[in-house]
């Protein structure tokens, strides 16, 4: 039998400069199904094959600076063809502009400091995704952290704005923490969590009565 | 209170800070824009494949700007910022009908005529504060008034209904594009005049 | 006798769309007295007159969003005259960008909570000004609570960056405690503080040994 039908299920740049589609093939049709990509871009009537099958894993194709434009329209769809036939998925239409999500930030780092007058404070910090070019202002990005005690089931969400650190003061001494980041451009989806990062609060610590 | 402590020589707001409210401007009209559209495209365009027809571009695609971030980085910053000036100056006439022929469609909801408003005028200041960041840049050269002439009108005001939506569609769909392009140029701009590209 | 000299007390901008200032009138020398706003804006020689002296009641001068721009310097000096002759005030430079100070942040809640381990804490909820439009990212505002207890001298301040919540664990049982909220935009001045919100702290809460 012709394979079914093959369906594009996302798009995605990690860095406003390259970025990459999944597609989910169909049926195939019990014989070997083989998948390609076409795209046109607006104001080129050309169709053009996927420049990448390989880069970004199975069943997706890769755009390299090369082949990524901003502000224009992609259409894409995706053919399986097996003896029997072939099948051609549902156009999508993609502009990059508004697929951004960007990789979670790294070296996420965790130190209990004081500040002059004794009062203790933990100070979180990290670093942008190291893909995300943020100095020449092509990205722009915003964080959030989450908190929350090991053994506590509810996260607590921190909005940090664009700065690279955090001083948090409401502590609980002897507890033991577990924190994570993640990223937003100043346009796009937030990305998945960093990796979680751990920290014990001294017991000691001498908390001020309110 | 008196911010320039010096008096009235040389009391002028820093080009600095001219980039941060025209960053912190650009990027609120591109979120407006965004929500107009996508605020649009869910009430009015869904099914009617209006995206398919959009890709004939825009009234400002005669303005040729920087596709992708090399192309941007290469170009000198008078050009970005004359291509910025241009692009805005090309949305004055077509914000300033949005907002009227806006009221014209069924059942439109105050927050789509909100925004369209709320657009026209924070565009309109941010071109005055683009004409005085490019005046603190080139003091004293007469700025090119290249911009995009805009004759979308009728399309707006057509019978047909379909066609009428498509064209609020389109008109939507470039404005959230060039709002964009704005924003982006602006911010590299910003971090390459002001920041010596290290932001 | 000539009028004395005008002073231009502050000016103020809300939401750093409009702003208004106020004056206060010297000596008017026993006879009626008449007051003038005159503005020019940095670049731009034409002297202008205020707008609008009605809406922010007297010896102010309210600015519209057609008056109010955010890129130049306004020089303002106010004119005193009378028949025996006028006077005019000091010129004062103003930059609308730093003289926002929004309203207070409104519907600030106190609750006690527990924590899955049973830890008692004090949830502090409240809300933007309404004018300020935070979402779009136009306004950031950064938050700082104040709390003492009821019978107490000193308020314990606490900066909150740009959360909208606040879990505090230190508590005293029994105590009750009066909380406030202001907030600042990123070059404004801070808000006044929020009307006051009482708590009571249940007698019986278990303290975890601090």
């Amino acid at each position: 039998q012709p394979p079914g039908r093959p369906e594009l299920l996302r798009c995605r740049s990690p860095e406003k400069e390259t970025f990459t589609c999944w597609w989910k093939p169909g049926s195939d049709g019990g014989l070997p199904t083989n998948y390609t990509l076409f795209y046109s871009k607006e104001g080129d009537r050309s169709i053009n094959e996927c420049p990448d099958y390989r880069t970004a894993g199975p069943n997706s194709c890769y755009f390299d600076k090369k082949h990524t434009s901003l502000w224009a329209i992609y259409n894409i769809t995706i053919k399986a063809t097996n003896k029997m036939g072939s099948n051609i998925s549902e156009p999508q239409y993609v502009d990059v502009t508004y697929i951004v999500q960007p990789d979670p930030p790294v070296n996420l780092s965790l130190e209990v400091k004081k500040q002059v007058d004794g009062k203790p404070y933990l100070l979180l910090k990290w670093n942008p995704p190291p893909l995300a070019d943020v100095k020449s202002g092509w990205l722009t990005l915003e964080y959030r952290l989450r908190l929350k005690p090991e053994d506590g089931e509810e996260w607590e969400t921190i909005i940090v704005g664009q700065q690279t650190q955090y001083k948090l003061f409401s502590l609980n001494p002897g507890k033991k923490y577990i924190a994570q980041v993640h990223c937003k451009p100043d346009h796009g989806e937030w990305s998945e969590w960093s990796s979680e990062n751990y920290i014990q609060i001294p017991g000691d610590i001498e908390l001020k009565d309110v | 209170l008196p911010i320039c402590p010096s008096g009235s020589a040389g009391c002028q707001v820093s080009l600095g800070n001219l980039f941060d409210r025209a960053v912190k401007l650009s990027h609120y009209i591109h979120s407006l824009s965004s929500e107009i559209f996508n605020e649009f495209d869910e009430r009015y365009a869904q099914g009617r494949g209006f995206i398919t027809k959009a890709i004939d571009g825009c009234h400002t695609s005669s303005l040729t700007t920087p596709e992708d971030k090399e192309q941007a980085q290469q170009t000198h910053h008078d050009e970005l910022l004359n291509l910025v000036l241009g692009v805005l100056r090309s949305w004055n006439d077509p914000l300033l009908h949005l907002v009227s022929e806006v009221q014209s469609i069924k059942e439109a909801p105050d927050t789509i005529l909100w925004k369209a408003m709320e657009i026209e005028q924070q565009n309109k200041r941010l071109l005055e504060g683009m004409e005085k960041i490019v005046g603190q840049v080139h003091p004293g050269e007469t700025e090119n008034e290249v911009y995009s002439k805009w004759s979308g009108l009728p399309s707006l005001q057509m019978a047909d209904e379909d066609s009428r939506l498509f064209a609020f569609y389109n008109l939507l769909h470039c404005l959230r594009r060039d709002s964009h392009k704005i924003d982006n140029y602006l911010k590299l701009l910003k971090c390459r005049l002001i920041h010596d590209s290290n932001c």
